[in-house]
């Protein structure tokens, strides 16, 4: 199910990329497909009653863990697509200080 | 005494970078090492070449090899001769360019990479000099009058080149990864008839033939004038060369059309080559610009060497191979000398011109003699080529192709008097009777040289048939050309009881001989004429001062030309439409793919997976 | 050597009878033709008293070329008329007598009238050499494919050669062999020997004479002369080619008589193309015959 | 001395250089010579990071192939660096960072690893693109390139689900037993590299990026970074994935379309910057197609022989415009008359990237061709044999007249269009073009060069 849900997400994220116009909501829509990949990532680790993965005194014998290298990427993923978000915040900033807008449609440039 | 090919390539370079280092220190002396240059290359290579010194060894360009062969010899001497005869004009005209240094150097280069194409028994760097003289060659074109000229060239060369290179490339496939030059007559089956296909292309773009033909009179017309006649006479021989590679060397290529006993392949060559012939003449008729014109005789030339080589026989291919001499000396000749008046007078388009011969008496001669010969008259050399081509296509009986020789023959009589009239007789313009004088001597010397042996080609024509027939023991082909005492034998019809028809050179020029001196001695004892003023003329009762209103020269043959002047344009039409194609494409592409806008990307990332997802076809 | 000088002085002769014959035949069919047109026309011998009046008289000159052009017309023509098989056996140089000889040895006569005239300086004598050309480039292709079709079935391009193989039966005439052929044949020799309809280079009406306009005294006599022997090389060949030769003087000089005679009187009955109408009439119908011809007699192997 | 110098120096610097921005120029000058250097001394052996072993931790690869692209790309990232600095000091943070994620992608042998440093670079790429005073135009870049290597992430997880591991030596062999399955996963990497390697119709930004480009951006982006995304692309392409059936038909005629469609509209154009930056898409395109058909050695020589002259031809004709305010060719006609020197190593340039001979380009460009000749080669793209060189000689013939156009303006032209060139960019671009020469004549040194990049299976090696 969780796939599906990701699935749906980076779907948005795209569907968003193609219609929208504003550069701030392609933005957003950047990072929606980007939550939805992570979603994704970390839903190929995990499975229903899976453990976390840390051996402690309660672990049993033959513990049943989820798979713990996807919550470790999904991490590197996250900061990635927060710096490009940033990244991207800071070029709306410079694009709204040449044209005095954010909408593409509005700044004339081919 | 031996030297290896190698050494004289590597000379040739030398003498290039020589060249350029000295240009740079003065313009005339760096143009001064093109002529040593040339000339020593050119002995050396002749010298050695019949004395059997030259050899293949590698001792410097080990990556490649070098192998000594007839028609190498053949092609070399004739292409290096060609260069020497025009650096002797260089001098004179070197003030004119505007990287002078650059144009000795890449005069000397472009040499160098003919004389490696004909030698190199090394497929691949056969090819290696043959990209390499054009792109050597490709810098010379604009030092002339237009700029444009030399991208066409760049890109029918380059379309040539690559079909050479993708023939050789199969070749190679075919041998087991071997580059040896004798792996083109060992190719069988569906590769032979790519290869023969993308060879004849390569050797029709080089040589300027319909359909690729249209670099040629663009090239030639804007080239600097000696650049001109090099490319007419020394360069386009490559494409001769290739072409007797593909045509003679592969052999028969398809089946056998049984009524004229040819070969499908060689037979569309012929068909290509007639085509060409007529193109050319037709569109050389209707020039005004005397360079212009000869550039579309020597297209009209190569389908002559086209048609020869195509019917496989004895005397077409001897044919081919003598009018490849032929032409190389009389249009360089032509070339020359409209270069001669072209440095003089400032132009070489005929409306503007008039009268030139009572200054330049000499260079008329000169263009007399070549246009002789090539229109195929007695006695210059141009006559034994055609009339040992036209036995043998009268020996096949292909009338149609018969038709184009015979019409492209009469035809050149049209054209190349346009010159003549416009150009050097009619009345002499005012503006030319100050300015206009004989070219200098060292300019005279190589038209002189080239004339005369214009004619010896056309009266003794033993020695290049001795080289001809060589050349057949040295391609292992089955043909001979036999020499009757001064006479050639020609078509023999196998008919009983009916010789071989022979034609004696000699002969000719001796019997003419006599009939000008008859005419000369009627003229001489008959009273002597009084001489009177050009304008002095017989003008049905009107006055008329201005020499230009006596001087018909523009639109000469304007009734002729009014009958096929709605075709001219179809091919280069075509290649115009071709270029305008791909830049509607790149600029369709373009438009779609490269707005500015960020989904585009996305849109076709998505495009991209839908498509495949519902196409089920993952 | 003294046989090569003695075969030489043999053209020279050959030439000289050919200019006298062509001169003599010139001024019989003057006659003839005013006789049609109910003239008395001038004394056979006429054209010999023009000519030698005119190598008498003081001439202009417009220059050098003016001059050498001249004498290579002259010179090329008498050369190839040197070559001209009279009968299968009266040959200055046998073997030699190589029909393409003929057609480009001539043209260094054409070439050499064409350059003097147009070094004349006059325009109408390059209006003239333009409509030669053109009309040259006309009649010369069909009639090179119809003497390529025969070359063909004979075997060899020497003029005797063709001639014998008429006579001794392996072929019937040409002129009977190729019908097709032979009227086109017909046809472009009207337009070598610039008879009407296709004497549109000469036009007088037009053109003041064509390329001749300048001239006068010696040099338009020795164009005269030129002209003559011209006509009698082309006539010659055609009487080789199509009538199966002669085997002897007289019935050369009767095939060469009727040739003429009859083209003369046809010529007298037609009117002047424009020069585009001559190329257009050539590259049509005779051309098309011609191809057809050689389509048949060489692919079809259909020879009468 | 171990290869994660040339990873760990670079970040160490840039974060180095935040603190002392006065010397930060000299210290990318330095890191970035150092990088150029260290290859040469550096051990051929692979490099295990955190103590785990190969397939479950992060390893860099240290071959020859990864030393061949580690030499062309930092000898490239030198002088560009070199020749630019003093112009753009602020940006040595930056640079640091970028060479840091470039020498990553070329060394690494992990793919989530490669992930990350094709963020790093990207990131960095997208911020020296901001130099060209085009937010709008470097904001398509980032979100094509966003867009992009989240595909690429994507498919990584799925292949990763199916394999379980990340290592690229052993999703190789996973990959070999399981072909068919791993087609969409391989599809979405390819598309999501294919962005960055400017493959159509993936490459909107290119247009908007190099269009506008300047002295650094122009040469960093169309020489530094597209050798390097080349090269990396290749070590996936030969050592990855496995490619056949739809997937190659796939690519063989995305390639097909990026190679010729490239030229024409290389063809036309009439900017000089557009017409090299389309040429380099088409470039892009052969040598991932060489890459793709197995001709990987050549294929390294041919994205480094593009880099090379790249350099030069960006670099001048971004001077140019800069002088000129127009990159029109028309506005440019007559450069070179004044500037002999640059002109000479401009058309050195030029005819390399044609494929003429005595230039480093021929050598690459027959050797690569002449490897679709090879009897026993058997192409694993559809048409592969025959198709491929066609195309790719076509697309020759077209850039060909282009260039020959472009060259003829900027050398004839009696008008004074005067520009100036710095010294150090004169001596750069002589020596890169002299460099061109070199190559071009000693071909048979580089042809064993080339031969030591293939195994004695005759296969390319990767690792």
């Amino acid at each position: 199910m969780l796939q599906f849900a990701a699935i749906i997400l980076l779907m948005l994220g795209l569907y968003g990329l193609l219609t929208q116009r504003n550069v701030i909501k392609i933005i957003i829509s950047l990072n929606i497909l980007e939550i939805g990949l992570n979603l994704f990532i970390i839903s190929v680790g995990y499975f229903e009653g899976g453990l976390a993965p840390i051996f402690t005194s309660e672990t049993p014998a033959n513990p049943n863990f989820v798979d713990p290298l996807p919550q470790a990427l999904v991490l590197t993923a996250i900061v990635i697509g927060v710096g490009t978000t940033a990244l991207g915040l800071a070029l709306a900033r410079k694009i709204y200080q040449k044209y005095g807008t954010l909408n593409l449609d509005e700044m004339g440039e081919n | 005494m031996e030297l290896s090919i190698e050494i004289f390539i590597l000379a040739t370079l030398a003498f290039g970078l020589m060249a350029y280092v000295i240009g740079r220190l003065h313009k005339q002396l760096g143009s001064i090492m093109t002529i040593l240059g040339s000339l020593t290359i050119f002995g050396g290579i002749a010298y050695l070449g019949f004395t059997g010194g030259l050899t293949g060894e590698t001792a410097y360009l080990t990556f490649t090899q070098f192998e000594i062969s007839e028609f190498g010899l053949f092609f070399a001497i004739i292409v290096s001769f060609v260069f020497a005869m025009v650096s002797f004009f260089n001098p004179f005209f070197i003030k004119q360019y505007k990287y002078p240094a650059l144009y000795s150097m890449l005069f000397m280069f472009s040499l160098a990479g003919a004389i490696g194409v004909f030698f190199s028994s090394n497929l691949l760097y056969l090819f290696f000099f043959f990209e390499f003289v054009v792109w050597t060659s490709l810098f010379l074109i604009p030092m002339g009058r237009s700029k444009k000229a030399a991208s066409w060239y760049y890109g029918f060369s380059a379309a040539g080149s690559f079909m050479l290179l993708f023939a050789i490339l199969m070749i190679y496939n075919a041998n087991n990864g071997s580059f040896h030059i004798s792996g083109i007559g060992s190719v069988t089956g569906t590769t032979q008839i790519i290869v023969f296909i993308f060879m004849s292309g390569a050797a029709f773009t080089k040589l300027g033939a319909f359909p690729l033909h249209i670099w040629l009179p663009k090239v030639l017309t804007n080239a600097p004038d000696p650049v001109s006649a090099v490319f007419s006479g020394g360069l386009e021989k490559l494409g001769a060369f290739v072409a007797l590679l593909a045509i003679v060397n592969m052999g028969g290529i398809g089946f056998i059309i049984p009524s004229i006993d040819m070969y499908f392949g060689q037979m569309i060559i012929a068909t290509l080559g007639a085509l060409t012939i007529v193109f050319g003449t037709l569109m050389a008729i209707r020039q005004d610009d005397a360079k212009k014109l000869l550039a579309y005789s020597s297209m009209s030339n190569g389908g002559y060497i086209l048609v020869g080589f195509s019917m496989l026989t004895s005397q077409g291919v001897a044919g081919g191979l003598y009018h490849i001499v032929a032409h190389a000396i009389a249009s360089t000749a032509a070339f020359l000398a409209i270069a001669a008046v072209a440095r003089v007078a400032g132009t070489t388009k005929m409306k503007e011109l008039g009268g030139i011969i009572h200054k330049m008496p000499v260079t008329y001669m000169v263009y007399l003699i070549a246009i002789i010969s090539m229109a195929g008259i007695p006695p210059m050399g141009g006559f034994i080529s055609k009339w040992m081509i036209f036995q043998a296509v009268i020996d096949k009986g292909m009338i149609f192709i018969a038709i184009a020789t015979v019409f492209g023959s009469i035809g050149s009589f049209l054209y190349v008097f346009r010159p003549l009239a416009a150009l050097f007789l009619g009345q002499e313009l005012p503006q030319f009777k100050k300015t206009v004088k004989e070219a200098p001597f060292f300019m005279l010397l190589p038209m002189i040289i080239l004339s005369l042996l214009s004619v010896y080609t056309g009266v003794l024509p033993g020695v290049i048939i001795d080289f001809i027939n060589k050349i057949f023991v040295d391609m292992q082909l089955n043909y001979n050309i036999v020499m009757n005492g001064f006479a050639i034998e020609g078509y023999t019809s196998g008919i009983e009881g009916v010789g071989p028809s022979l034609l004696n050179p000699l002969l000719i020029a001796c019997v003419f001989g006599v009939g000008v001196f008859v005419a000369f001695l009627i003229f001489i004892v008959l009273k002597k004429s009084k001489k009177i003023d050009l304008m002095d003329t017989y003008t049905a009762g009107n006055f008329v001062y201005t020499e230009e209103h006596l001087h018909y020269s523009v639109d000469f043959y304007a009734p002729l030309e009014r009958l096929y002047e709605k075709y001219i344009h179809i091919m280069k039409n075509f290649y115009k439409s071709l270029a305008n194609k791909v830049r509607e494409f790149g600029a369709f592409m373009k438009y779609f793919f490269f707005t500015n806008k960020p989904e585009i990307t996305v849109f076709w990332i998505v495009a991209l997976m839908v498509f495949l997802l519902w196409g089920d076809v993952l | 050597m003294i046989e090569i000088l003695m075969n030489i002085g043999f053209g020279l002769g050959v030439a000289t009878f050919g200019f006298v014959l062509q001169t003599a035949m010139g001024g019989i069919n003057r006659k003839i033709a005013a006789r049609l047109q109910k003239r008395r026309g001038p004394k056979w011998y006429q054209e010999f008293i023009d000519i030698f009046k005119l190598l008498s008289k003081r001439a202009t000159s417009h220059g050098w070329i003016f001059d050498f052009g001249v004498i290579m017309a002259l010179g090329g023509i008498i050369g190839t008329a040197m070559f001209m098989p009279i009968t299968s056996s009266i040959v200055a140089f046998e073997g030699y007598d190589n029909f393409f000889i003929f057609v480009y040895l001539i043209a260094v006569g054409m070439l050499g009238m064409a350059m003097s005239a147009s070094g004349s300086g006059n325009p109408l004598a390059s209006i003239g050499v333009m409509r030669a050309l053109t009309t040259m480039l006309a009649y010369e292709v069909p009639f090179m494919v119809v003497v390529m079709t025969i070359i063909k079935l004979t075997g060899t391009s020497s003029l005797t050669g063709i001639a014998v193989a008429q006579q001794t039966g392996d072929f019937n005439w040409f002129m009977i062999a190729l019908p097709l052929g032979f009227i086109v044949a017909v046809m472009s020799l009207m337009g070598m020997l610039g008879k009407k309809p296709f004497e549109t280079y000469i036009a007088p009406a037009e053109i003041a004479s064509g390329p001749m306009v300048e001239y006068g005294g010696k040099q338009l006599g020795m164009l005269f002369i030129m002209h003559e022997i011209t006509i009698f090389i082309e006539v010659s060949l055609f009487v080789h080619l199509f009538l199966g030769g002669a085997e002897t003087i007289i019935m050369f000089l009767i095939k060469y008589f009727i040739v003429y005679a009859v083209l003369n009187l046809v010529s007298n009955v037609l009117g002047r193309f424009k020069i585009d109408q001559v190329v257009t009439f050539f590259f049509k119908w005779p051309l098309f015959f011609a191809v057809v011809q050689a389509m048949i007699a060489i692919h079809l192997g259909w020879v009468i | 001395m171990s290869a994660i110098l040339l990873i760990a120096v670079p970040l160490l610097a840039a974060f180095i250089s935040i603190l002392v921005k006065k010397v930060s120029p000299y210290l990318l000058l330095l890191v970035s010579l150092f990088a150029l250097v260290y290859p040469f001394f550096m051990d051929m052996s692979d490099v295990i990071i955190g103590g785990f072993d190969s397939p479950i931790g992060i390893n860099l690869v240290v071959n020859k192939f990864a030393l061949t692209s580690l030499i062309a790309v930092n000898g490239l990232f030198f002088l560009v660096v070199a020749v630019n600095i003093a112009q753009y000091k602020k940006l040595s943070s930056i640079l640091l960072v970028a060479l840091a994620g470039l020498n990553g992608l070329l060394l690494t042998g992990d793919l989530f690893n490669l992930f990350v440093f094709i963020e790093i670079s990207g990131i960095a790429a997208y911020l020296i693109t901001t130099t060209n005073k085009k937010p709008l135009q470097t904001f398509n870049y980032l979100v094509a390139g966003t867009v992009g290597s989240s595909l690429y992430l994507l498919g990584l997880i799925i292949l990763y689900n199916m394999s379980g591991t990340l290592n690229m030596a052993d999703m190789a062999t996973f990959v070999e037993g399981n072909g068919m399955y791993t087609l969409f996963p391989f599809l979405l990497m390819f598309i999501g590299l294919g962005v960055e390697a400017k493959l159509l119709p993936f490459n909107s930004w290119v247009k908007g990026i190099l269009g506008h480009s300047n002295n650094l951006s122009g040469a960093m982006i169309a020489s530094v970074y597209a050798t390097a995304i080349a090269l990396v692309f290749g070590k996936l392409l030969a050592g990855v994935f496995q490619i056949e059936g739809t997937l190659a038909l796939i690519i063989a005629l995305v390639l097909g379309i990026t190679i010729l469609a490239g030229e024409a509209m290389a063809y036309a154009s009439t900017k000089a910057r557009e017409i090299l930056l389309y040429s380099s898409i088409a470039q892009a395109g052969i040598v991932i197609l060489l890459f793709t058909v197995g001709l990987g050695a050549w294929a390294t020589f041919f994205a480094i022989a593009n880099g090379v002259s790249k350099f030069i031809l960006f670099g001048v004709v971004n001077r140019l415009t800069e002088e000129v305010g127009s990159d029109e060719m028309d506005q440019l006609k007559g450069s070179f008359v004044n500037n002999k020197l640059i002109g000479v190593s401009f058309t050195v340039a030029a005819l390399s990237i044609l494929g003429l001979p005595l230039f480093f380009g021929f050598v690459v460009k027959m050797n690569s061709l002449i490897g679709f000749f090879e009897p026993d080669f058997v192409s694993n793209l559809p048409g592969g044999n025959f198709i491929f060189p066609i195309i790719i000689l076509v697309a020759s013939v077209i850039e060909g007249v282009y260039f020959v156009k472009l060259l003829t303006k900027l050398w004839y032209k009696d008008s004074d269009v005067k520009v100036n060139f710095t010294p150090l960019f004169k001596y750069v671009v002589v020596v890169l073009a002299v460099a061109l020469i070199v190559f071009g004549l000693f071909q048979g040194e580089v042809e064993e060069l080339v031969a030591s990049l293939i195994n004695p299976g005759g296969v390319f090696i990767w690792n």
